[in-house]
């Protein structure tokens, strides 16, 4: 095509450099890539995916099927890009791409953004039909976004000659934009599609920030920003796409859509030199008007129609256009490189075939309602005869469907839709009483659409007649599904492929139906199209992502001692959203080294951890004991006022769910810790049973989590290290024994102090307000540094309490273990009910071959067996072997000076003595199983 | 993505709630027998249309509360507090 | 902590407060008002500032009290006014911390990470709710036409102020791109 | 491979549409893969010849179109891993059994740990695979960079990959191949294969099952076969069965098509979980929305959290465009394992529940179920994925080993 001196809706004294495949082209602002390539003659864009055939541009807009590329460079280059999407901009690079795009692995500066928007009504779709409706919901003063996906509001006015009251379209277009400028409750959002539809009238918008800009002008911009908007009322003014015919060598560069060619001459000032025009319908005469006009030869007007009758055809027959009805192209010639010289043209009912040259194309073989949002929904669609197409059904709740995407496709039937729309989506808000404009068009009485979409191949041979174009799918490879024995378009989809391109065959949808309902005599209303899914248009990955990414992905969960674990070089791990830290090597230590230090500190001096990760919840009211009675598998009640004890919790179905400390600070007061990982889940799961089955009991529930930060110091000198900095508190074991539980004052804090312990040393668990929790850290370090306090880590805790005996829960336990199964069948009050009990009774509960708690104890003191090794009786056994249990938690412990570990076997404690074996792919290491209490087991230590 | 109008709050995305499973489940007797026992852990109505179900508005006021939402549409039709029952609820 | 004074938006932490959450039954929610000094407890989605006081409605039995740093005997004083029977009254002053952001542009800040609707139709001063600031639970209150206050657990401090200054760099790109 | 190429595979002929003969030794009701796959084996392994598959819509119209087509065996329990071994050895010899190119391709199968915990069980698995005969192998960080290179492994994470369990037999297949090899396999056994017939009673006498209300009029039959997928809980109610299922939608995506450059990579604590086709497209599944639903769609916010979890381990993917999404209805059980056996209805039988993971166990399922239908009594296989464990409390757990159990 050629670009004309003057016209389109460029601005000639901006020139923008773009690149090419390597070639340096050139444009004008307001150019896309596609228009900018037609307008440097480059008529071939690509190859087709599966035969490699030359492919031009053939839309202007979504419709395209063929002109695909990879633009941007480095970690901004995208694949895959529709070129009839793309504004040009000083500096473009873009590469042509037939099959797979390539990903830079270089990184992304560009930054997608997300928004929350809330609206009485959004508006999807910017031509007339929906700047009536927003203005009309506007100027009511509802709360209004209204979207399109071009640069500017105006749609299909930007293509096409339209008079409205009449003057030019384009006036209105502009005095509308600014009235819906002038009203604040009214956002417009140009370069914006619509993309997702969601329940509840969430629409999912994709708005081009900046991308039209030259890179260097982006700088602090958004690249896109991902809008999601909540709407009361949603009005669906998406418009129609034109629709392509299928007939031999239909694939050539230099065959268009009939609006496109109107598109490229009006916005970009593009024309061809002889175009033919190849109409089912009226609105194909727009372009035989538009192009003559501009100077173009007119060198046939081919309807396939019996008879053309509407206003636009009479219309060309005044004007002395020669309307050659009944006629159709039957084939098209191509150049030595494929690119369009002349098209065959016969009648339908037969005779010869004439050679017509031209260098465009046309074709309309009518117009399909974009209904993809509307689909998204599940809303139900039509076939209309008349139009020869799908329309929607009933609009999904509190949603209207108007203008062409209800099949309206004469501009004042749009703009009086659009308009009645705005306003009755307003009036249901309870928006109304002012006066809104009511502007009209003459539209012209519009003549049938033909049902024709498919020329037969005059030889026969259908497989160069494409249904989609993009996937390379021809009438014969439908035909030939057919033949195989598939009936529904959806497996057609899937033995053609067609449809699953990058455009989702959207210009194929229709063709496809057809070509399966005329292959096995079905009515085509019968046999439909596939649905269409999100994203009604492609969006990248980062763009859902926006900015989640980096620092902002997830929360890094830190206590108020973190700093001080930092400064002392500790090795932190993750648990869930928190950081804990692991072990504190000193310069020269690796884990195991640290991690023994800190253990031996434990066991014979004195060491403190950070707890304040541990999940903590007040409990207050006065059936506060009846409600932890019920949800504590022991008895809670009984507990005394400043005592405290162990306590375990299942899930409904007997599997154990958490464990924790429940102290009794009042009569009706408890103060109850959870696992790290828990803290939330058993604070809900508290909250959901006394809100949902026990509303009767008088019990309140808050998390404390971070109102304490927690300081447990341990070791036999803890006494010794806490005396001097407590003021008033007996710490003696018979003033303050095990479990007991006091408030106080510790380095002149306020404290709550817990005689509970993790590891079987003499421990004070001493909590004080979170943002106190570094004060009182520095304070125990500092009072141990005489005795040499040493900091340790969850590392060292673990080989701790696992030389104790003591689980962890989700470790030492999984989705299957009851209280019985790890050892705590004493823990199972017998004398009351509580949440789990009854499935315990389950006869797979009460088998004797359930897995159950152990120690085991390697041959090799040595050698630490992994912790996820499975036991078996005979090392020597075939695959699949009969397997007994597996290793839950497994150390070299620095107390008994070997390794050692616990897991869970078939049959449990009734193991003890005998020798397993856990192979490996280097080896299978012999166990014995003991008891699991490998340290102190008579408790003689926690009182120091 | 649902929009869900907590009894108290008013309408919230989806992400601040927690979904609690069917609504209206009587918890047995404890001396059930088995058979019974696992109808209430295990077996739920799994209905294509309206479903009373219960969810939590966890990020917000920790309610619970139940919806009547049919599960072909997404559509919600009612919000109601617990000690209501789904058909005196508005 | 970006502190963006003169720019459309500023975001600054808030000082220490006493805080206290308390949970009342009905029969009970005349008297805590009483000892507050506030005619009635707020009603849902709202908030009361009166005497350096602040009230939040946190749910249908749950409100938060924000007073003065070192006020603690606001916890006795309530759980007197209460009683022990008729709910529930607990010092969680540390736990949560404040920030307040404030602007023109404070809005389109809030729109970058909660969906909460805050247009001046759905929210405006004195609305406060619990949601989301992209993860992490919050208390936000507006207390005047273009300042918010957000309460956030400290562990989710730094996150949600991160979000919050991106959402600010968002609106300050963008507004320097339009000059 | 050319990115076109399968669809010259195809074959001429795949199946015959015949109308419902008056009755049948056996009626499957369910043309997904599992139902065509259980088709299959009745005819080639216990020689049954009149069997009917009968399905509402379309055939595979099921997991089979809405799966990542990820196949491994690598599950923690000792029952699963059996089962779904049986699954991977009938994949390897399927391409051949079935005369049809399935695209079965072994690039194996890498499951990510990030944290001490995952690492813990994913040893626990890997140990576990192994003695039970399923191939298994630890990769640390940098061996999980040199086995996938665009995998990020940076310290930096939120999450850093601390290594990964491979298992190289793992791999995917193409999932509308499978549907029509297995539909041209079961037609050429004589199998009819009824679309667009949903059954909407079921003629059950004295406690035994007869015959087949359907919209395509009465089907007589020996023995019927639910293998409805979400809808079982529907049809199951109808034979007086109520079968402890949820049904809720399983969220899924494609992206556009880009050069070949990934095996198959799981996450379970980002909730990643991602192939890429002979095509060249990703194939992504996202979590499991919490609720029951029909609805084929899910909640954005799962996509949107998906991607987020995604570019932080594939950060390459920033500018790969999400082409297609759509939401599958999985059938859940509560310990995440299938149902297969018989039912309190004499010649009734259950195969439902696979949840998230139904695709990779197509050709094992259908090999037992056939067995069950066939002897009357579940095979060893399948024993211990009975309708009764529910009552008993014998769950067979996966939730142990997987979070996102796909």
């Amino acid at each position: 095509m050629k670009r004309r001196p003057s016209g389109g809706l460029l601005d000639r004294d901006r020139a923008l450099r773009f690149s090419w495949d390597g070639r340096t082209l050139s444009g004008f602002a307001g150019d896309t890539l596609a228009s900018a390539l037609l307008g440097n003659n480059v008529s071939t864009v690509g190859r087709s995916v599966a035969q490699g055939r030359p492919r031009g541009v053939m839309s202007a807009g979504l419709e395209e099927a063929h002109a695909f590329a990879q633009i941007g460079e480095g970690g901004a280059t995208e694949p895959l890009v529709r070129s009839t999407g793309v504004e040009l901009y000083e500096g473009l690079v873009a590469r042509s791409l037939s099959i797979r795009g390539v990903l830079s692995p270089e990184t992304d500066s560009g930054r997608f953004e997300k928004r929350y928007a809330h609206a009485d009504v959004m508006v999807v779709g910017g031509g007339p039909t929906g700047i009536a409706a927003a203005l009309a919901a506007g100027l009511q003063g509802a709360r209004v976004v209204i979207a399109d996906e071009g640069p500017e509001l105006g749609g299909a006015l930007l293509r096409d000659r339209y008079l409205i009251d009449g003057r030019p379209a384009a006036e209105w277009v502009r005095a509308a934009g600014l009235m819906l400028a002038g009203l604040p409750e009214v956002r417009v959002l140009p370069r914006t599609t619509a993309f997702a539809a969601l329940d509840q009238n969430g629409i999912v918008l994709a708005e081009r920030v900046s991308q039209h800009l030259p890179i260097a002008d982006r700088s602090g911009l958004a690249d896109r920003r991902l809008w999601r908007v909540r709407a009361k009322q949603v009005i669906l003014a998406t418009g129609a796409l034109e629709r392509p015919l299928v007939f031999p060598d239909n694939d050539r560069p230099g065959i268009m859509l009939a609006s496109a060619a109107r598109a490229y001459l009006h916005r970009f000032a593009l024309t061809p030199e002889r175009i033919v025009v190849f109409a089912t319908n009226d609105d194909a005469y727009r372009t035989v008007f538009d192009l003559h006009d501009a100077g173009v030869v007119i060198a046939a007007v081919l309807d396939a129609r019996d008879e053309a009758t509407g206003g636009l055809p009479r219309k060309a027959r005044q004007a002395g256009f020669e309307i050659e009805t009944g006629a159709v192209v039957t084939g098209t010639i191509g150049d030595q490189d494929g690119v369009l010289q002349a098209v065959r043209v016969a009648r339908l009912a037969g005779g010869g075939e004439r050679l017509v040259p031209c260098d465009l194309l046309a074709v309309s073989g009518g117009w399909d309602p974009n209904l993809n949002l509307h689909q998204q929904r599940r809303g139900a669609t039509r076939w209309d005869d008349r139009l020869a197409t799908f329309l929607p059904g009933a609009a999904v709740p509190m949603q209207t469907i108007v203008g062409a995407a209800n099949g309206r496709y004469g501009l004042n039937d749009c703009l009086v839709g659009g308009r009645e729309a705005g306003l009755a989506a307003a009036a249901a808000l309870g928006f109304a009483g002012t006066v809104v404009p009511a502007p009209s068009a003459g539209d012209e009485a519009e003549g049938e659409h033909a049902s024709v979409w498919h020329i037969t191949a005059p030889d026969g041979d259908e497989s160069r007649s494409f249904i989609d174009l993009h996937r390379d799918v021809t009438v014969a490879g439908v035909t030939r599904a057919l033949g195989a024995g598939v009936r529904h378009v959806e497996h057609v989809k899937r033995y053609t492929l067609i449809g699953t391109g990058v455009e989702q065959g959207r210009s194929a949808k229709v063709n496809a139906g057809r070509a399966v309902a005329g292959g096995i005599g079905l009515d085509f209303a019968q046999v439909g199209v596939s649905s269409g899914r999100p994203p009604a248009e492609p969006v990248p990955f980062a763009l859902l992502a926006a900015r989640s990414r980096g620092a902002l992905f997830e929360p890094v969960r830190t206590t108020p001692i973190h700093p001080a674990h930092v400064a002392l070089g500790a090795v932190f791990e993750d648990a869930g959203q928190w950081k804990r830290a692991r072990y504190y090597p000193r310069p020269g230590e690796g884990m195991s080294e640290a991690v023994v230090r800190e253990c031996l500190a434990v066991r014979n001096g004195v060491a403190l951890m950070d707890a304040s990760t541990l999940g903590k919840i007040d409990v207050q009211g006065p059936d506060s004991a009846k409600f932890l009675d019920r949800l504590y598998t022991n008895r809670i009640g009984t507990l005394k006022p400043g005592r405290a004890r162990y306590g375990l919790m299942c899930r409904l179905d007997g599997v154990v769910f958490d464990d924790g400390v429940v102290m009794r600070l009042e009569p009706n007061r408890f103060f109850v810790t959870t696992t790290t990982g828990n803290a939330g889940p058993v604070m809900e799961w508290m909250e959901q049973h006394l809100q949902t089955e026990w509303p009767d009991l008088r019990v309140w529930l808050t998390s404390v989590t971070e109102q304490w930060a927690t300081v447990p110091l341990v070791g036999p000198r803890a006494r010794e290290v806490l005396a001097p900095l407590v003021v008033g508190m007996d710490l003696s074991k018979e003033a303050f024994p095990f479990m007991a539980v006091k408030d106080g004052v510790v380095a002149g804090l306020p404290a709550r102090v817990a005689r509970v312990s993790f590891s079987g040393e003499l421990a004070f668990e001493v909590s004080v307000a979170w943002d106190q929790g570094l004060a009182l850290w520095d304070a125990l370090l500092d009072a141990g540094s005489a005795y040499a306090i040493t900091p340790y880590g969850t590392e060292a805790l673990d080989v701790l309490r696992t030389e104790k005996g003591y689980i962890i829960v989700g470790q030492d336990t999984d989705a299957t273990t009851t209280p019985a199964d790890a050892g705590l069948e004493w823990m199972i009050a017998q004398d009351k009910d509580f949440l789990g009990k009854r499935s315990l009774e389950r006869p797979a509960m009460q088998r004797t071959d359930r897995k159950g708690l152990v120690g085991i104890l390697p041959d090799d003191p040595g050698v630490v067996v992994p912790e996820g090794c499975h036991l078996v009786a005979d090392p020597n056994e075939a695959t699949p072997m009969t397997i007994l249990g597996h290793i839950t938690s497994s150390f070299v412990s620095p107390s008994i000076r070997r390794s050692f570990g616990l897991a869970m076997v078939t049959g449990g404690r009734a193991r003890v003595g005998q020798r397993l074996y856990a192979p490996m792919m280097n080896g299978a290491p012999a166990v014995t199983i003991v008891d699991p209490v490998f340290y102190d087991p008579k408790g003689a230590r926690r009182d120091g | 993505m649902l929009l869900i109008r907590c009894p108290w709050c008013g309408e919230r995305e989806e992400t601040e709630f927690r979904y609690g499973g069917q609504a209206h489940i009587a918890t047995p007797r404890s001396d059930v027998d088995d058979a019974s026992w696992a109808r209430f852990l295990f077996h739920r109505d799994n209905p294509a249309g309206p479903f009373a179900e219960r969810w939590v508005h966890i990020h917000g006021c920790r309610r619970w509360f139940h919806i009547v939402r049919d599960t072909l549409t997404h559509d919600i039709t009612r919000s109601y507090l617990p000690s209501e029952s789904p058909e005196d609820a508005g | 902590m970006a502190d963006s004074e003169g720019m459309a938006v500023r975001l600054q932490s808030l000082p220490q407060a006493t805080q206290v959450g308390f949970r009342v039954t009905l029969a009970s929610q005349m008297s805590a008002a009483n000892a507050l000094g506030i005619p009635a407890l707020p009603g849902v989605n709202r908030f009361i500032g009166a005497g350096g006081l602040l009230v939040l409605w946190l749910g249908p039995d749950e409100w938060l009290l924000i007073a003065p740093d070192g006020m603690v005997e606001w916890e006795s004083r309530l759980r007197n006014a209460i009683g022990a029977d008729q709910g529930a009254v607990v010092d969680v002053s540390a736990n949560r911390v404040g920030f307040e952001l404030s602007g023109p542009a404070a809005r389109d800040v809030l729109a970058s990470c909660c969906a909460l609707d805050l247009h001046p139709r759905a929210f405006g001063p004195g609305g406060c709710g619990q949601t989301l600031i992209a993860k992490a639970q919050v208390i936000l209150a507006q207390t005047d036409l273009e300042t918010y206050r957000i309460l956030v657990r400290p562990s989710f401090a730094n996150y949600v102020a991160a979000w919050l200054e991106d959402g600010v760099a968002g609106v300050q790109g963008h507004a320097k791109a339009d000059l | 491979m050319h990115p076109n190429e399968h669809a010259l595979h195809n074959p001429e002929f795949l199946w015959r549409n015949p109308d419902p003969k008056p009755s049948y030794d056996v009626v499957i009701v369910g043309g997904g893969l599992h139902g065509l796959s259980t088709a299959y084996h009745l005819a080639r392994n216990h020689g049954i010849k009149r069997v009917a598959v009968v399905e509402r819509g379309w055939l595979g119209n099921g997991n089979a179109v809405r799966n990542t087509t990820i196949i491994r065996s690598n599950y923690l329990r000792d029952e699963s891993a059996a089962l779904y071994e049986h699954c991977l050895k009938l994949w390897e010899v399927w391409t051949e059994e079935l005369d049809y190119e399935i695209l079965f391709s072994q690039r194996g199968v890498l499951t990510l740990n990030h944290n001490l915990h995952e690492v813990r069980e994913g040893h626990r698995g890997m140990y576990s695979n192994q003695l039970n005969g399923v191939d298994s192998e630890w990769l640390d960080a940098q061996a999980v960079k040199e086995f996938c290179p665009i995998v990020n492994t940076s310290a930096d994470l939120r999450y850093p990959v601390a290594g990964g369990t491979l298992q190289r037999r793992g791999g995917i297949a193409r999932h509308d191949a499978v549907v029509f090899a297995l539909a041209r396999a079961a037609d050429r056994l004589g199998v009819d294969l009824i679309q667009g017939c949903e059954v909407t009673g079921f003629d059950i006498q004295r406690g035994r099952v007869t015959g087949l209300v359907t919209t395509k009029g009465r089907i007589g039959a020996g023995k019927v076969g639910l293998v409805g997928a979400g809808r079982t809980p529907l049809l199951a109610r109808m034979a007086g069965i109520e079968v402890p299922l949820q049904s809720a939608p399983l969220q899924a995506l494609v992206s556009d098509i880009v050069e070949p450059m990934l095996p198959c990579v799981v996450s379970n604590a980002l909730h990643v979980y991602v192939s890429q086709a002979h095509k060249g497209e990703l194939v992504m599944g996202a979590g499991r929305d919490p609720y029951t639903s029909y609805a084929q769609r899910g909640s954005f916010h799962i996509l949107e959290d998906q991607m987020a979890a995604a570019l932080q381990v594939f950060p390459i993917f920033g500018r790969v465009h999400l082409l297609r999404t759509w939401a599958g209805i999985v059938d859940v059980t509560p310990d995440a394992s299938p149902i297969v056996g018989i039912t309190p209805v004499e010649e009734l039988y259950l195969n439902c529940g696979w949840g998230t993971g139904g695709f990779k166990a197509t050709p094992g399922s259908g090999w037992v179920f056939a067995h069950t239908i066939a002897h009357g009594a579940p095979h060893a296989l399948n024993a211990a994925f009975s309708l009764d464990r529910f009552e008993t409390g014998a769950l067979i757990d996966e939730h142990g080993a997987s979070v996102a159990v796909h």
